[in-house]
């Protein structure tokens, strides 16, 4: 256990701050709507500035243009991103947090060479293909097909939950191309280009009114061998890189804005006054909600270092991920209930009708929170079975 | 009538009598036909076409007094046909229609009356918020109901200022702010009519959470995973069971409140709130569980579940904050 | 949906609150100990002073001496009963909740002759036989064997959880005469003498330093015949009467208890000062979870007034008492637990090192109100099972 | 040490060097022996027998300056050794002891010191109750601690007023009510080693909560209910991963907790004071949870998970009513 105080932190910060000050988007990031494209554009353009900056890939090694940042530096840049209300992920998430950190521990040089600056300069947007219709977040029930032919492998089926695919250019897909395979055995994770004839995309409405997710369905789709990454048959060892990464640092951006979002709601709570008239914050059911998140977000951040101190000393992070996953999932949730309390009767409106920085549609996207990327049941199936070694479900 | 003196014998009787029944049943008739919930999977706070025939089937009026076009029954008998309103998802204007009726017979008005008893005119509802009120339903023509204390207060739409149209997190109904003028059309001081609003809110509640459980237990039985419908996992047969308790309870309450009113004891205040607030309570804790059981369908609008949801806080919040309801919980009497 | 209201009503209430002002016993209820005389006498005396006052048995038929009491006139006994602190049933509770009602629904002419009068007067002591070591509170599971032979039954085994077998006079003890047989077939209920020879008893300590539960070992008991309720391989039926029963208005003595005891709890919030000189109800945290217990209260007394208003309609309590039972056992531990918050730094000490009445030895009983007679876990199986027919574990 | 200025790097890390998990794992080989936890199952406010031996190990030393007869470590690796004393329900003496050497030591006391340091005295702990103090393990010629704002007092025996024996809800340690008397031993005005006692508290609730998880989760595989491993269902697994969740949270901050007090950063108040909220609260609600998965056995003293949840209480309750340290939460500064 070691903190080692750098001459150089309070420097960074205040190198972050200004450049985010002058460089944040005064628009909100725009929903990601049927088409998607007013989103696209705005993120294209906010990618594209921070890395004229040098903040893209700041945790990228720098062999592949990224800045190579230690953890503590991360956390700074999360915390004043968070601060200065710059534009959450979105649908740059998958590239920039799925897909670059696979292509570069599994990647072939050329794919590295190829995609990593695309995602970097946010020209490219990709989408994950991993979940299906039945088959839930559990990869070993897979059963999209692809049938090697010569250079090609033609891959028929449907995925289901996949973010951003109407607006996207690549796919990590994972197929079975194992014919009769059961469970982890015979998938191969592939780089699909979603422009390929064949790909039907079916945007899916949220209940807070964006187009979040989508089906996509795959009629004798032609995708060259060359996509393949890592091995034929082998892709389950590379989507596990995958998730075991996204299970990591993948949440820091998430958990700076909900710490942050607690401080706003304390602000928001000593401004507001309820029908009594008196200020919100001086109904202590609300209070105590907002001390108890206050400590649980840092403690959600203290996770964040231990899990990033037991990889330091070990090639993959481990499944302790999934801890950090599952409650930043649920304290998600938390929070924005309690911003509905403390809201009250304002809750029931929406400024616009549809606007991202708005805490009712934030409330409504949090229900995601407990079910995107694997449900809370299934999160604490793993956390029983992998970590505690109880016995799965005869 | 549900409350009598009998002198020598006693008793709370919470199962709706076959006269009762069939009252509630009739309505529930006409909705299961008239009012699927899936005809508001699309809309955009859209009046019901079917309103004016709820409205003369007489839904509105059942405890208006008979000389002024109503049913003449008790608030008992309404409660059980809000009920059914929740598990349609019928507006809330529904409440507000209801109660503007009453204090008009009661105002003597009674051609107004007649109008929102055969549909031809709608009541909103007002909740204070901020410095002014959410309208809530109030569209051209309709009028709108506010309460503050014991007080009840009618507004027609010429005497509401500032109306300002808003985007609702329910965007099956309509919203603005506004700010309500000083010359009601109608003012009533009585406890018992403002108490029976709350109440018939935690009644629409109620339906909600019915249809809550029914659309939760369903699923779990039907989706499979892992080869097994999910209702076999504690995990979602556990969250099933919840549900169901918290749609007994809030019902029970509900029903019991609604006798206490009814007879007017000192205690109904407290069992009112107590309703509102348990019923709000319950259903909130329920929709979100209803839609975790549902998965990444539950996320989507292409199933109810988040319809349930959204109609839930609209009614939790109508006309009090829960959060100072909760607060109110503990200052009132309570006979015990 | 009717409620009568009776003139009788507060004149009833008053006569209650008159007789209980002058007879309840100044000293707190023994707890049960290891040989448990102290509590067996207090609660005979008690019974006792019941029954010559005419309060015993008040919801029993008047042919058998109850008071045949309407189910409002029994509210009001245990709201009164709850307020005057009268004493919980303890080890009279089988005996009076369990033994009777299942001999009145269930027994002999003689077996009704004998035996209910000397529980009405508090003679007898009764103690339940129904978990097994293994078996949990699963009566299917039963495997303690009873032999016919001639007009005995020879009883081997053992049961667990019994509470006050070390103080009983008899207990009703369940049993598989039929070898082989399986879950519920093939099961006898029977009246077991805890005198006769073969029963030993080993009492167990609870957490909260009572023997509340005692390990019972039958070996080579012999049992008349005619002790069997019901017939012989029909002990199922008899048992589920007595249960339903029990998850019927069997908890209303507790509910009373608990609204009464939430109203104690606002009492003692406005009383004690914290460590910062500021009255506890004044902690807004604490203030909203009397709140929502209080109104948690008045809607249990409400099911219990639906399950009877059920149970009118029909011969037996339906499996809805589960729901009782369930929040029943639940509310009871969110309200010592909201206890032991405002007594804060009191809640480390106790006056005396057993006292019933102490709220330190409440909150520590109320662990066993989730797993008693069925555990939470259990209850919500039999709701999403028998209520819901949802699918049972495969 | 534990905290650096390398100039040019910055590094979090929060799994113990080498050198630190053998100074916990000395510690950790000894309490195996000589403590385990079943020691206290018919146990009344005994003193643990080989507290002179623990004492003598150096355990109560490692962060008292090497001058005075300490190790000379810091809170860190004070953090380590207090999370095994929570895993063998060591007495919460042992905070006493160890802050009344370094109180001692900072004071020039340093025949005080080397009695505490050699297992000679004991330190008991003095927590606000009412209008006097609990005297938590404070026995027979035993010093007592006490805090109140920056300032930490050591009182001796003599100066202890109104002395009055209780029944411990904890019955394996000795409580009683008393006064502090006016002139202490020792009074040291030091924030640091203020929080140090409310994290060394949080370290020991840690240790409580990972012998809950590892409790929790062997019954959990072994227990057979229905024919199987009663850890298959859900309503059992969950629990289990719930605690295993909260363990994990709360030695994360403890530990964050530790490197920002050594690190003496002006967050540390609001760092520690979270981390004992967060063990506190986690340990509890898992100490509950533990007792239901063991179900029947969970109530009965012949388990020890009585003896967990009743150390938890005590442990949560030490020094500060949980109540007012959640509202201190809301105000203490914090840089994001």
């Amino acid at each position: 256990m070691e903190f080692a105080v750098s001459a150089k932190d309070a420097k960074f910060r205040e190198d972050v701050r200004e450049w985010l000050s002058v460089n944040v988007p005064r628009d909100p990031r725009p929903p990601i709507t049927l088409a998607g494209a007013e989103q696209v554009e705005f993120m294209r353009r906010w990618q594209r500035k921070l890395f004229d900056g040098g903040w893209a890939g700041i945790s990228w090694p720098e062999e592949y243009g990224g800045r190579g940042l230690s953890l503590v530096e991360q956390v700074i840049w999360y915390e004043e991103y968070a601060r200065a209300g710059a534009p959450e992920a979105g649908c740059l998430f998958c590239s920039l947090q799925h897909a670059a950190p696979t292509l570069i521990v599994k990647g072939s040089p050329e794919q590295k060479a190829y995609y990593l600056p695309r995602i970097l300069t946010g020209e490219d947007i990709w989408c994950q293909g991993f979940s299906e219709p039945g088959a839930g977040s559990d990869l070993a029930n897979i059963s999209t097909r692809g049938t090697v032919e010569c250079d090609y492998i033609i891959v028929n089926g449907s995925k289901i939950w996949t973010s951003f695919a109407q607006v996207s250019d690549y796919q990590e897909l994972v197929i079975r191309t194992q014919p009769g395979s059961k469970r982890h055995k015979g998938l191969t994770w592939i780089i699909c280009d979603m422009r390929l004839p064949g790909i039907t995309i079916r945007p899916i409405k949220s209940l807070d009114g964006e187009y979040h997710n989508c089906e996509v369905f795959y009629d004798n789709v032609e995708i060259p061998v060359v996509n393949v990454v890592g091995k034929i048959d082998d892709g389950w060892s590379v989507a596990m890189a995958t998730l075991s990464f996204e299970r990591g640092t993948a949440f820091m951006e998430t958990q700076m804005r909900l710490a942050y979002t607690v401080e706003k709601l304390i602000g928001l709570a000593r401004l507001l006054k309820g029908a009594d008239g008196r200020p919100i914050i001086e109904d202590g059911g609300i209070a105590s909600q907002l001390s108890r998140l206050r400590a649980r977000s840092a403690s959600l951040k203290a996770m964040t270092y231990m899990g990033a101190s037991r990889a330091r000393n070990s090639d993959m992070p481990g499944p302790e991920g999934t801890y950090i996953a599952l409650r930043c999932g649920e304290m998600k949730q938390e929070v924005y209930r309690l911003a509905m309390e403390i809201l009250g009767p304002q809750g029931m409106e929406r400024p616009v009708e549809l606007a991202t920085q708005d805490l009712v549609q934030q409330y409504l996207y949090s229900y995601a929170a407990t079910i995107g990327g694997g449900t809370s049941e299934i999160r604490r199936n793993i956390i029983g079975e992998r970590l505690l070694g109880l016995p799965r479900h005869g | 009538m549900a409350c009598r003196d009998t002198g020598d014998d006693q008793m709370i009787d919470l199962i709706p009598s076959s006269e009762q029944g069939a009252i509630a049943e009739g309505v529930a008739d006409f909705l299961r036909e008239h009012f699927p919930i899936d005809r508001l999977r699309h809309s955009r706070g859209t009046v019901d076409d079917n309103w004016v025939d709820l409205a003369q089937l007489g839904a509105f009026g059942v405890s208006v007094p008979e000389e002024s076009g109503g049913i003449g029954l008790g608030v008992v008998e309404d409660v059980l046909v809000f009920r059914e309103f929740g598990r349609h998802l019928v507006s809330p204007a529904a409440i507000g229609t209801r109660v503007a009726a009453i204090a008009a017979a009661a105002n003597g008005q009674e051609a107004l009356c007649r109008d929102l008893l055969k549909g031809r005119r709608r009541a909103g509802l007002a909740t204070p918020a901020g410095s002014g009120v959410q309208l809530l339903e109030v569209g051209t023509g309709d009028l709108c109901v506010a309460i503050s204390g014991e007080i009840l207060q009618v507004f027609d739409t010429d005497q509401l200022a500032d109306r300002e149209e808003l985007f609702a997190l329910d965007e099956t109904l309509t919203l603005a702010r506004g700010r309500l003028g000083k010359a009601p059309l109608i003012t009533v001081t009585d406890r018992s009519l403002v108490l029976s609003v709350r109440l018939l809110a935690a009644a629409m509640l109620c339906g909600v959470l019915d249809v809550t459980r029914d659309m939760a237990v369903d699923y779990a039985r039907t989706r499979q995973q892992f080869g097994v419908p999910i209702g076999v996992f504690q995990g979602i047969k556990h969250p099933c069971a919840d549900i169901a308790l918290a749609a007994e309870e809030a019902w029970s309450q509900v029903a019991y409140a609604s006798l206490m009113l009814e007879a007017e004891l000192p205690s109904a205040a407290f069992d009112v709130t107590a309703a509102k607030f348990v019923a709000g309570d319950n259903a909130l804790v329920s929709a979100r569980a209803n839609i975790q059981i549902h998965g990444g369908m539950g996320f989507t609008d292409e199933v109810d579940a988040q319809l349930l949801l959204k109609r839930v806080h609209v009614l939790h919040q109508l006309f009090d904050d829960p959060r100072l309801v909760r607060q109110s919980l503990l200052e009132l009497p309570l006979e015990i």
